[in-house]
């Protein structure tokens, strides 16, 4: 009932998939030559070139904002180029609409989910080449066929429920799983790692091992290099819109790889051993929650943060780490539990209360909660400030002015304009803009979800280090991420989450990767030997 | 309690009986029927008479026209656009429909004609917000100046339908038991409102619809074919229009340049009444049918009240809506 | 600037302009006279003529589509500013006929203060259903466009009020400085929106929760005082349109006062260059927009076109403003040169 | 219910949809109607239809299933009532019309109609113009030039209105109107259509407007303009209400025709024969006279509306 590229012979797949020979002539699948666009009077993209060939993992690397993305989307229809030439399969070939693109056989992952909250995860996933019966769509065989799809990739999703009940990660596995599903000849996948923690990706690299296997060329974009040297076969790297050079992965070092992207040295990548240096020296916490809890969502939960301090939430997807951040802000209320700030009892009703008590949070989910995307760049910095200090007292212009320009060029933001407009960004670059709304405010407490996702390695560092620099000033901060190395690196403090609950919370002097993943692993029998109630359940 | 469910996304049969609840999506939908019924039910209490079954079923003739439009409607809200030409559309349909027959054309003929035309009208006005990102609310208003354009030129005297078969649809009643009947225009509306929840629920078409509704980029970026969608829609619209039109000529033989002013406003009141957000993306068409109902229902309150002048009957309605909507809406809370 | 997004709208104004020269100049040499549109002349100590009449014209639709630029900005909408505009009418015409000297200039003030009070309650009315309850705008506006109209009538007892009030009067045809009163409200009260949006937060803040509510609300952005602000300001706005329509004829009938004047300034909105799907928003461009209306519907009679044809003439012209206006259209006609980012709106 | 047919102690029972309330006629129309109905004894059911013909037939099939004695209604249009009226009479429930006709062949579907004749009104106001033609040449150029504002455009009194006046000024060449315009009925509409009238013509003599309404507004314009009202343009009107009245008498309209919304009691008259199976006429008109600047100023002081 499924037609996956599993179930079929290898031989037969490589001599169909687009009609690409089999033979070992490395005719590319695609060949993208001398590309250019321009955007008002940003030249996004500067004659830049890419060769696609079959069963590769192709990588594109470039910092933010080095035009990976809009490379993309000219190759699938989204955007007309100014000049040069695209070959598919051998003929020069310019698709008008993604829609030609993937009828083409070109299944393309966009930076940012692109999926339609409203419906459900199998629609998402078929949605144009859905199983059909006269004429009309056959669900039952629709869902059967994603859950089969999910299933190879090893999750749990149940394909009738709605894409927007999910967090973000699911839904980018979604997305993915979208992409794989169909038979393509090339697979796009821009940041499809962001959100993912180290089992999904895994997963997600067997997916597509698999299909290269099967003579499927991969467009894979990634800011994690790691993940570059794992799975990738060639790489483009761009810089500023050109085209720096296309090279064997193999042949590469990270070092040179590093110096290729960003054009220069990179000092700000050493070790930050902030672990041993902190002390706790108040004993007044900042925020202190217990019992916090919300039906459905986090099971009631204690914390504790302290001025100066880093406090790391490890888990897998779906632990509650962002559902803690949220009651933590007022963004979501509590059903149970209380909240102290300053030692004073606080209900936080909305964001705002938390705003007013100097807390902040930067949502993991910056496309719907983050970006106001027809704004300005210094419009969308200066939010948070204007809205605390409410309408009637405007940021004076030479206070704006400054405010933006300082951050901007603190944060590195590009391009480095405060009246570009907000979506015209790229994707890691908005997040340093929305870094740049809350540090603006000066918070006592920042609660940071996912910060770094989609940045570049440069910028991570840069990122970590403003971190680092700001709690050693006093402030107080959460640091949730995906990336377990990272809150490692920068948290005196690690809470690591389960099933929507704490689970334990450890000072971070010796605490590595591999325990944290042992305590995670471990919870089962820690819980099983907790109550008496849940072991009977097991 | 969850730790003892191991697995992510899991949760026990227990679990689930436990907190069943109908899925959240169909919740608007659900509560719109429940007061609908409510409604019903105080009508028949307060008023002799109200309970007559008939009553309920010259809630469906009266409003055979206004149920098509909604249908439309429902198209073109659930991709996040509007429609204000319809009632124009409506009032054109009779014109072109009465002129056409009065010239001696065949009603076949006429009828498609009539279709065609709305079809066509509503195309064009697809195309244009498609094609040139004219935004629909200027584009259906321009539609909305044409469409009434178009009937006053054909005459601004209103023209009597006299057509033999034409009026036997008109007239003929179709008993459903005892002395309860129905009319033609009936049938035609539900089978309208079926085809439709099919279209909707179970085509490629359909769900595209909802996609565009939900993010249109997204939907441009998953490779649907949002173009020929979203045109698509203002053609339903149009051609549900047109038959709203023909639905309307049933109940008032004519056809008549000042007919249907402002119904449009109806329209989109009912579609929205039955749980479409205007936003789009969320709502199902039979929503649209009971929204109509609704409007439909507060009248005959007013109606059957009888005692009430002009501006007590507005604000009677103005009421009687905002208790609907209010109470609708504090039902529906936990939703968002 | 070639790409300003008003330079379509005021070329669009501008030929109206020249068809109703050309129709006149033409309508007149026929009789041997000669007639210029643009032509003002000075008449009993103010200014006259064409354009005086459509500046005193356009001022009720310039002020309800100044409110309903904010209100749309924040992606809500308002149907019941045309049925809030009858109130306005009526309550003033009624307390100024009840007035113990209905002729006096206090009187006429007690009058549109009551009048301007009860709009502000409506605008908090609506307000509160939108901002509070949640409930959709288009709903909860239309619940007063229904029963407004009914309420107007109510206080006028369904009877067309007549006043003999020379200060009520002077609202909408009386003259300052040979300037008609009625547009130097309407342009005051855009002045004023200016300012209040511009120089201070407020226009930064409307346009971020109608971008995007969900984010402004997490970055503190009191996203329901604003959007309760703005439909007491459309409100009031429509209460001054109505107070200037009733002074136009000195009298109010409450059923046809203002009625489908939401129509003529969500067109002006929209025309001026602000989306319905909230956001940035344009109130010179809705400047632009309401006067093009007026000039329309002057140009109807000028040009001779007969009563039947009203519609479509006014629908062609709605269409090529449009498709001047767009961006796509205009592209379509020259070469491809830019790329379209196609997916950009929304 | 068995006496469903009849009210509580027997009285009658009338069913009246009413057109809306969209002027000042209509409701000393409506006014009339309850008033009358109360003196009678009759039990009247109201409904306000807002100018929608479908309302109105909802409102008829109401009466219809609530069983009343007589339904009564003043057609918001003139076509498209046959298949409602058919389900009255199987229903065996008697029709009176009142105020505008329904163009429909079978005549059978209504007992009577009782209303004014709009051609006539038309006529009645191009007849004074034609027997005024001399005094009403203001600017003295051997021609007539009228303007006239015309009501919503399709509605049945001003397609009727504008073809007796045309009909009536034929017997003298020299009256011709140069320019017609909707101005819907209303004071606001019409000002605005005569001031671009008075900006765009400056040889008009005379003012024919559908309703004393936009006379009223057409009045505003012309003083506005700096002209003098009665004087140096002569202005023709339709209705006879209070306003229009008013005008007349202060000299500032030349010529009114009345149209009378009083029919209550005339209406009540005919219900009470028709529902005790009376013959009553086919056609009844209401009583309408006109009104000179003279006989305004005679008639004000007693006038109810
Ligand atoms: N629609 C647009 N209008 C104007 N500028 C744009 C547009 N899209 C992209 N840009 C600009 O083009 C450049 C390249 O952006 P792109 O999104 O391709 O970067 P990227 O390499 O994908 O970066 P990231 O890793 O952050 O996603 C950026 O400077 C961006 O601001
Ligand atoms: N695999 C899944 N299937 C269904 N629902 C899930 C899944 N994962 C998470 N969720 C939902 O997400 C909620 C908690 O997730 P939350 O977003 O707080 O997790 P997180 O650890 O912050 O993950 P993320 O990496 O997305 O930030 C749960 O209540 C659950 O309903
Ligand atoms: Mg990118
Ligand atoms: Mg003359």
């Amino acid at each position: 009932m499924t037609t996956t590229h599993e179930e079929r012979p290898v031989t037969t797949t490589t001599q169909n998939a687009g009609g690409v020979p089999a033979a070992q002539t490395p005719e590319p699948v695609i060949e993208m030559r001398d590309i250019s666009i321009t955007f008002g009077n940003v030249r996004a993209l500067d004659g830049v070139s890419l060769r696609l060939l079959p069963g590769e993992v192709h990588a594109l690397m470039g910092e933010n904002g080095a035009g990976k993305s809009t490379l993309i989307k000219a190759l699938t229809g989204v955007y007309t180029i100014d000049s040069g030439t695209i070959v598919v399969g051998g003929e020069e070939h310019q698709f008008s609409t993604p829609a030609a693109a993937q009828a083409a056989g070109i299944s393309t992952v966009y930076q940012e989910v692109n999926l339609v909250p409203n419906l459900t995860v199998a629609e998402n996933m078929l949605l144009g080449r859905e199983p059909r019966f006269l004429g009309g769509i056959n669900v039952r065989a629709m869902n059967r066929r994603a859950a089969a799809t999910l299933e190879r990739l090893g999750l749990d999703i149940d394909p009738r429920s709605m894409l927007g009940d999910h967090p973000i990660a699911i839904q980018q596995l979604v997305a993915i799983a979208r992409a794989v599903d169909v038979e393509a000849r090339v697979v796009i996948l821009d940041e499809p790692t962001s959100s993912l923690d180290a089992d999904e990706v895994e997963k997600l690299f067997e997916v597509m091992r698999r299909l290269r296997a099967d003579g499927v060329a991969i467009v894979f974009v990634s800011h994690f290099l790691d993940q570059i040297y794992e799975i990738a076969d060639r790489m483009t790297i761009l810089r500023n819109g050109r085209l720096v050079e296309e090279r064997m992965v193999a042949d590469t070092t990270q070092l040179q790889l590093v110096q290729l992207m960003i054009g220069r040295e990179l000092e700000a990548l050493e070790r930050l051993d902030r672990a041993a240096t902190h002390q706790v020296t108040t004993t007044e916490p900042v925020l202190k929650a217990v019992g916090l809890s919300r039906k459905g969502s986090l099971e009631a939960t204690d914390l504790c943060l302290y001025d100066g301090e880093v406090v790391g939430v490890a888990g897998l997807l779906g632990s509650g780490r962002t559902e803690l951040a949220r009651l933590l802000f007022g963004a979501d209320t509590a059903d149970n539990g209380t909240l102290e700030i300053r030692s004073a009892r606080r209900r936080l009703r909305s964001p705002r209360h938390a705003i007013d008590r100097k807390v902040a949070f930067s949502s993991e989910d910056r496309k719907a909660e983050g970006v106001i995307a027809d704004l300005t760049v210094a419009d969308n910095m200066l939010l948070a400030l204007q809205a605390s200090r409410g309408w009637l007292r405007p940021i004076p212009q030479a206070t704006r002015n400054r405010l933006v320009a300082d951050y901007i060029e603190a944060l590195d933001i590009r391009p480095a304009d405060p009246n570009a407009l907000m979506r015209n960004l790229s994707g890691g670059n908005q997040q340093k803009v929305l870094l740049a709304r809350w540090l603006i405010t000066e918070p006592e407490l920042l609660i940071l979800d996912e910060p770094t996702r989609g940045i570049d390695i440069g910028a991570k560092a840069q990122i970590q280090a403003k971190v680092a620099e700001l709690a050693g000033k006093g402030m107080s901060v959460v640091f949730i991420s995906a990336e377990l190395e990272e809150v490692l690196r920068l948290s005196d403090r690690l809470v690591v989450m389960r099933d929507r609950r704490k689970i334990d919370e450890r000072r971070n002097h010796d605490v590595t990767v591999s325990d944290v993943l042992e305590i995670i692993a471990g919870q089962g029998d820690a819980a099983g030997s907790r109550t008496e109630e849940e072991t009977s359940r097991d | 309690m969850s730790a003892a469910t191991a697995t992510l996304g899991t949760t026990s049969l227990w679990d689930k009986v436990r907190t069943y609840s109908p899925p959240p999506r169909f919740l608007p939908l659900i509560v719109t029927i429940a007061l609908f019924a409510g409604m019903f039910g105080a009508g028949s209490v307060r008023y002799e008479n109200f309970g007559d079954p008939q009553v309920f079923l010259s809630l469906m003739i009266n409003n055979a026209h206004l149920i098509v439009l909604a249908v439309g409607m429902t198209f073109v809200i659930l991709t996040g656009g509007i429609d204000l030409s319809v009632g124009s559309v409506v009032a054109m349909s009779t014109m072109i429909l009465a002129k056409t027959l009065e010239k001696g054309w065949s009603l076949p003929v006429a009828i498609v004609t009539v279709l065609l035309i709305a079809t066509l009208l509503g195309t064009v006005m697809g195309l244009l917000i498609h094609y040139f990102d004219i935004q629909p609310f200027i584009a259906t208003l321009a539609g909305l100046f044409l469409a009434r354009g178009v009937a006053y030129l054909i005459s601004i005297e209103s023209i009597p339908i006299a057509n033999e078969t034409f009026m036997k649809w008109a007239y003929e009643p179709i008993t459903l038991w005892s002395t309860y009947w129905i009319r033609w225009s009936v049938v035609v509306a539900l089978i309208a409102v079926a085809v439709a929840a099919y279209v909707l629920a179970f085509t490629r078409f359909g769900r595209t619809v909802y996609a565009i509704g939900g993010n249109e980029s997204s939907a441009m970026l998953m490779g649907l074919r949002v173009g020929v969608v979203k045109v698509g829609v203002y053609a339903v619209s149009g051609f549900c229009a047109g038959l709203g039109g023909l639905l309307f000529a049933l109940n008032t033989p004519s056809g008549n340049s000042l007919h249907a002013v402002g119904m449009e406003l109806d329209a989109i009141a009912a579609a929205v009444i039955g749980g479409i957000l205007l936003t789009g993306g969320r709502g199902y068409v039979v929503g649209a049918l009971v929204g109509v109902l609704v409007l439909g229902v507060i009248q005959t309150f007013i109606i059957f009240d009888g005692t009430l002048t002009s501006w007590w009957t507005r604000i009677a309605i103005g009421v009687l809506l905002l208790v609907f909507v209010v109470i609708q809406r504090l039902m529906t809370r936990r939703q968002t | 600037m070639l790409a300003s997004p008003l330079l379509w709208p005021v070329v669009a104004l501008l030929l109206l302009v020249v068809i109703n020269t050309l129709a006149l100049a033409f309508d007149f040499a026929g009789r041997g006279e000669t007639s210029f549109f643009l032509n003002v002349r000075i008449q009993d100590g103010h200014l006259y003529g064409n354009i005086i009449d459509i500046a005193r014209n356009s001022a009720p639709v310039l002020l309800v589509a100044l409110g309903m630029t904010l209100i749309i900005a924040t992606r809500g909408i308002d149907l019941s500013v045309g049925a809030i505009a009858a109130i306005a009418g009526a309550v003033a015409c009624t307390r100024l006929v009840g007035a113990a000297d209905e002729g006096a200039v206090t009187a006429a003030i007690m009058a549109c203060t009551w009048a301007l009070a009860v709009c502000v309650l409506l605008g908090l009315w609506n307000g509160f259903l939108v901002a509070v309850l949640g409930i959709q705008p288009i709903l909860a506006t239309l619940v007063l466009m229904v029963a407004g109209r009914g309420l107007a009538m109510l206080v006028t007892d369904g009877q067309i009020t007549t006043v003999h009030n020379d200060t009520f009067s002077d609202l909408a045809t009386g003259f300052v400085l040979g300037l008609p009163v009625a547009s130097l409200i309407a342009v005051g009260m855009v002045v004023v929106a200016a300012v209040l949006t511009r120089r201070t937060a407020l226009g930064m803040l409307i346009e971020a929760v109608g971008i995007n509510p969900e984010a402004s609300r997490l970055a503190g952005v009191r996203a329901r005082t604003i959007i309760w602000t703005v439909y007491v300001f459309g409100a009031f706005c429509a209460g001054l349109a109505g107070l200037i329509i009733a002074a136009n004829t000195n009298s109010v009938n409450a059923n046809s006062l203002g009625l489908w004047i939401e129509l003529d300034a969500i067109l002006a909105v929209v025309i001026g260059g602000t989306a319905l799907t909230g956001g940035r928003f344009s109130l010179a461009g809705t400047l632009v927009g309401a006067l093009f209306i007026t000039t329309l519907a002057r140009t109807i009679p000028n040009v001779g076109i007969p009563s039947e044809a009203n519609y479509l003439f006014k629908a062609v012209v709605v269409v090529a403003v449009c498709l001047l206006q767009s961006p796509r259209a205009r592209a379509a006609l020259r070469v491809r040169r830019r790329p379209v980012p196609k997916g950009a709106h929304s | 219910s068995d006496d469903g047919s009849s009210g509580k102690d027997g009285e009658i029972v009338m069913g009246f949809a009413q057109v809306g309330a969209e002027s000042g006629w209509r409701t000393a129309n409506t006014d009339s109607i309850k008033a009358s109905a109360e003196a009678a004894g009759i039990e009247l059911k109201f409904s306000d239809a807002q100018q929608k013909q479908e309302n109105q037939i909802q409102a008829i099939r109401s009466y219809i299933q609530q069983k009343v004695d007589v339904i009564a209604f003043s057609p918001v249009v003139e076509t498209g009532w046959d298949a409602v009226l058919q389900e009255a009479k199987a229903a065996n429930i008697p029709v009176i019309l009142t105020d505008r006709a329904v163009d429909s062949e079978d005549t059978s579907l209504y007992e009577t109609f009782l209303g004014s004749d709009f051609v006539l009104e038309g006529e009645k106001a191009g007849e004074w113009l034609v027997e005024n033609a001399a005094d009403s040449d203001v600017d003295g150029d051997g021609d007539i030039n009228v303007v006239q504002l015309e009501g919503t455009t399709g509605a049945a009194p001003a397609i009727d209105r504008a073809e007796g006046f045309a009909s009536a000024i034929e017997a003298d060449s020299s009256i011709s109107v140069s320019a017609s315009q909707t101005g819907d009925f209303t004071r606001d509409g019409g000002k605005q259509v005569m001031e671009s009238f008075l900006n765009a013509d400056k040889s008009i003599d005379v003012v024919f407007a559908h309703n004393d309404d936009m006379g009223l507004g057409a009045i505003e314009a012309i003083e506005a303009a700096g002209l003098e009202p009665g004087k140096d343009i002569k202005i023709i009107t339709v209705d006879a209400v209070k306003d229009g009245m008013t005008a007349l008498s202060e000299g500032k309209i030349n010529f009114i025709v009345e149209c009378n919304p009083l029919l209550g009691d005339q209406l009540m008259e005919l219900a009470k024969k028709v529902v005790a199976g009376e013959e009553v006429p086919e056609r009844v008109v209401t009583e309408e006279t006109t009104f000179t600047q003279e006989q305004a100023t005679e008639v004000l002081a007693d006038r109810k509306y």
